[in-house]
């Protein structure tokens, strides 16, 4: 069950240009947690910003009862946070939302990263090591400063494939047009997709094309973050009749064959 | 000594003023990890109307200095789902549940209070006619004397459940309203719904919401929201539930010394999920810091 | 290249869409240690009655959630000192110096307007038939479509300089209003003024301002502001100057996008007294980035 | 002329209970300043609070162009003021408002302070010992621990007669009773006043009955600090006529007969 509470922020630095990585002592969320799911996080003591803020669980360790985020400074919320010094509280709820779907332990899985979107790909992988899975993941960014977590997949035994858009580190171009080219979807069980909507817009094109299961976690602007107030409205395709889901409730991931894009 | 934190809101017992305002706050359960439901007056749960609502494009939310615009259009599934699937969860809370209405013609708001009337489980009902965010009815119902009091009139009529009317702040004369829909038989009033508001992305050039307008709630309008309540309570004797605001238990007392009976928690909820149980801790605090033995003494108490 | 900044509101050429809320900067010298007028637009100047005025009780201000309540009540010293004490120094201003008027009945609006006519160094008028802290006239003008057309048409037929009508958004439709002082001549809009509200003091249960309600500004009501102007663009084709919790240049920017010719910054004067200067310095930033040449191209760009 | 100007905040610390003592870099300021004057504080970087709080100039030093407080922790924007820490930047408006009217030099003047109003009156006395003015100062305060700024007006050479409304120092009651029973007010050539309103109008009732000159520093609730809102009007009557001034702009200090209190 999700909980609310202070946690104790125990390290923060930037680990790429505008972007944080941050440690927390959450025993209460870092228990019950599962990849994919986020935590609704208060970015200041006061009312501004009002609302919190949406973050996605980027990796925990249970023995330690810790919680990491990485996030992305993007205006005023993510702004104050990454100014939070160790020692400083910083309030949660969590773990919220329906994270991924796990595969068979030692299946042959792909993971899609496009910039921030690797944040929670980390926890993900983790629990897909420890499964015996064997792992490629599809790292995208915008150039070889941008690209994250390259070093945490490596070191859980996950190939790495990194496309930048400059071309500055690996391959030239865009994670989707890599995989386009090069994937062979047979010998992939699942794959995983967090990114820019254009780009899991078009891994889930391609998953598509090749009829194969894939999961994406969607983002919106969300209010309560636990599905009372139906700000977080995602248009998901369930035989043949799309509905309204709530990405913070019903999501943030879902399959990819689901979602409307629009 | 504990004081009395009980009310009435018509026929309606409270065992204490808070509940929670309509949209805000689910069906219950979501919040559940978080408040013990039962602990609140009550519970108002989101708009419902006859037939399922899928609602309004995204982006539905944007957040505004102190304050968040919100244009969810009263997506709900529907009464007969309502009925069947929150009623029976509804029984089991020992707290009263109050199901807040919404519809498109007189009729429709007549036929879902007849439909809603022999629920058990279902209070009060809550008659929105001032939801900014969906075309025919809502506001248009809210801003108009005549047809707010034909609204509460019809719906009055369609069940035995006390009827609260809730109220638009997007009109020239509240007070106006407010006597007309408590002449035609309202049990009480909800003051405020949200203001209208909207606001531009000026790196597309375009509204930031789907739905362009949306309504605006959360401590930027509590001004407006007790200002709101002062004047309805001045031309109305029947309650009044209080909200718009409401972030901590100061402003929910600021609320009740203005006319409020009760008070409902909204966008709060979404700062912090405990924020309706802290508003109620705060409110007997004070009253027992004050030396004051019953709520209902403070209805209304900065009134001249 | 510099991009053109000037716009016209009616016959008045303003260098730049940069004016200042009534109210809120005094008659200009007040600001004078922090900005250099002759660098904005326009400067519009408290509002003024034919006969000084002393005001309402203190406290005056309160402030709440990103905004302010105020209720001065418009004190003012009267027109004749206006033209005896300010007019001068409003001549040797190289910026347009805007008046705003007030009156209790339609006559002492057209009586003022006739007064201010022939007085050089004021380059409009601003109508205020929307200020809510003064018991006659005011506000009850702004709210009733009839008497807000026959003020201006009085205004208008007692001068030749260019009339502003400014709008009060405690309205049901403000759109409404917009087309009759339209219709009546009116040769700008000023949207919005401030909003009913009251705050109460719950240590000594009792309205925290002197007289009871007040009027609510600042970034809280902005939400409100730009759905006026939006919906007034929609409503009459004659130009809008913006304003309502204009903080910073973004704000401009969605009031232009949304409609506005011009903006007026308001009480983020008192937060930061070189607000007005920072917003065109931000608004003239936020052209040249864009590679927009004129600031008219944007005005409305956000309007389907 | 007055500045808005970024202020290094040089030390802070606590002096009493609820009251804090801060040090800014602001030569600017100081250069210009005289007693009684106010500066106009952004509390926080944020729009909470809104608007800025009016503190009266505690002291200053020009050759060193710091400029002191002294604040009562009393809400937001004050709590938020207290937590600023040396080297972070505070921003100021000032000096504003219309400060003491200093008597002839050598004067024998008398200085009476309630509680937090001892703040500006420091400064004032600063100035009138390098006048080589007579001074004595009445100060009151709740209680022993609350007793404020004694220290300094002594080391300034000026008397100093302690008033506790808990008897815990000095005289026990308020500074008007001690003053009304005590004072000689015919070798007193000036009486300067700052503390709560009830002992601001005691005192000045005192003055009336003595006819005798002297001046009180009001507070009024303050938008924009500089004259143009018109919100801290204050009641003062000038040859019979009561009208409102403004205490930003007009004051903060007026002739004590002058004022009209309600
Ligand atoms: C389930 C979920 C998980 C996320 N995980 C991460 C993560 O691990 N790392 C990371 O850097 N970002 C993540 N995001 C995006 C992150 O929530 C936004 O970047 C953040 O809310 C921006 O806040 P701000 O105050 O800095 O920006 P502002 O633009 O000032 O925010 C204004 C408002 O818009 C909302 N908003 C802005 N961008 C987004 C967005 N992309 N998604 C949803 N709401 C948004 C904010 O929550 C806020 O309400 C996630 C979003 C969701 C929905
Ligand atoms: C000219 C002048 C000089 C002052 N000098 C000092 C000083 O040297 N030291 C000191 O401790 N205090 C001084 N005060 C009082 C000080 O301004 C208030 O205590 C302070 O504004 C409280 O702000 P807050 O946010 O902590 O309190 P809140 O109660 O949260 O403030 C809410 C609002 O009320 C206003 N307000 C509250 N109390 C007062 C008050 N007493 N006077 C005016 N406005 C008030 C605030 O400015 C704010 O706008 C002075 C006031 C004035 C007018
Ligand atoms: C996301 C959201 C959804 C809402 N939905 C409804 C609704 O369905 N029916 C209704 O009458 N009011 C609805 N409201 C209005 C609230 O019930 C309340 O009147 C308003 O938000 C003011 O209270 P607050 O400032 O405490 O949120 C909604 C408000 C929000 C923020
Ligand atoms: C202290 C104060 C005094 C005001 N006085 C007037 C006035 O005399 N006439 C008028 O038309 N509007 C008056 N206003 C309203 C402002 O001109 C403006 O319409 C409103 O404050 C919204 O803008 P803002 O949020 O930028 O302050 C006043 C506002 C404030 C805060
Ligand atoms: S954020 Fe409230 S329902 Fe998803
Ligand atoms: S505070 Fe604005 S006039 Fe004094």
């Amino acid at each position: 069950m999700s909980k609310v509470l202070d946690a104790k922020v125990l390290a923060v630095y930037q680990v790429a240009p505008e972007t944080y990585y941050m440690e927390l002592e959450a025993p209460d969320i870092a228990r019950l947690a599962v990849p994919g799911q986020f935590v609704h996080v208060r970015c200041s003591e006061t009312q501004e910003p009002l609302l919190r803020r949406p973050l996605s669980i980027h990796m925990v360790s249970r023995p330690k009862g810790v919680l990491a985020l990485l996030f992305r400074v993007i205006g005023k919320g993510t702004e104050m946070l990454a100014q939070r010094q160790p020692g400083d509280l910083v309030n949660l709820m969590g773990p919220l939302g329906r994270g991924f779907t796990l595969p068979l332990p030692g299946s042959r899985v792909a993971v899609a990263a496009g910039g921030i979107g690797a944040a929670p790909l980390v926890f993900l992988v983790q629990e897909l090591a420890n499964m015996k899975c064997q792992i490629t993941v599809y790292l995208g960014a915008k150039d070889k400063k941008s690209v994250l977590c390259d070093g945490q997949f490596e070191q859980m035994d996950a190939e790495v494939v990194i496309a930048t858009d400059d071309g500055s580190l690996g391959w030239q171009g865009n994670v989707t047009d890599f995989m386009g080219r090069h994937m062979d979807w047979r010998r992939t069980a699942m794959t995983y997709v967090c990114g820019p909507k254009p780009m899991m817009q078009g891994v889930a094109a391609l998953l598509a094309e090749a009829d194969v299961p894939g999961e994406v976690s969607l983002e919106e602007h969300m209010g309560c973050g636990v599905g009372a107030c139906l700000s977080c409205a995602v248009k998901i395709s369930h035989h043949g009749k799309v509905t309204n889901k709530r990405a913070c409730a019903d999501g943030p991931v879902f399959p990819s064959w689901q979602v409307v894009w629009d | 000594m504990k004081p009395n934190l009980q009310v009435h809101i018509g026929s309606m017992l409270m065992a204490n003023p808070v509940t929670t305002a309509s949209g805000t706050f689910g069906f219950g359960p979501e919040y559940a990890p978080y408040v013990n439901i039962d602990q609140l007056g009550a519970i108002t749960v989101k708009g419902t109307t006859l037939e399922p609502r899928e609602g309004n494009p995204t982006p539905r939310l944007v957040e505004t200095p102190a304050g968040i615009l919100n244009s969810i259009g009263l997506q709900n599934p529907g009464a007969d789902y309502l009925i069947e699937h929150y009623a029976p969860y509804f029984r089991e809370l020992k707290t009263n549940v109050i199901v807040n209405i919404a519809g498109n013609t007189v009729e429709e708001y007549a036929q879902l209070a007849a439909k809603l009337d022999p629920v058990q489980g279902i209070a009060a009902l809550e008659v929105n006619i001032s939801c900014p965010n969906v075309k025919k009815g809502g506001m248009a119902f809210g801003s108009d004397p005549a047809a707010a009091a034909e609204v509460t009139q019809a719906v009055k009529n369609a069940t035995s459940k006390p009827v609260i009317v809730k109220l638009s702040p997007n009109v020239s004369d509240i007070a106006a309203i407010a006597r007309e829909v408590a002449g035609a038989g309202a049990d009480a009033l909800s003051v405020i719904n949200t203001l209208l508001g909207m606001a531009i992305d000026i790196r597309q050039k375009k509204p930031l919401l789907g739905n362009i307008v949306g309504g605006l709630s959360g401590p930027a309008v509590k001004p407006v929201a007790i200002r709101a309540v002062w004047q309805v309570y001045q031309a109305v004797s029947i309650p009044i539930i209080g909200m718009g605001g409401i972030m901590a238990a100061e402003d929910a007392l600021e609320f009740i010394l203005a006319g409020a009976t009760a008070v409902a928690v909204g966008t709060a909820s979404f700062t912090n999920p405990r924020a309706t149980l802290e508003v109620l801790e705060g409110i007997e605090r004070y009253l027992m810091a004050n030396g004051i033995a019953d709520i209902n003494q403070l209805v209304g108490a900065a009134q001249p």
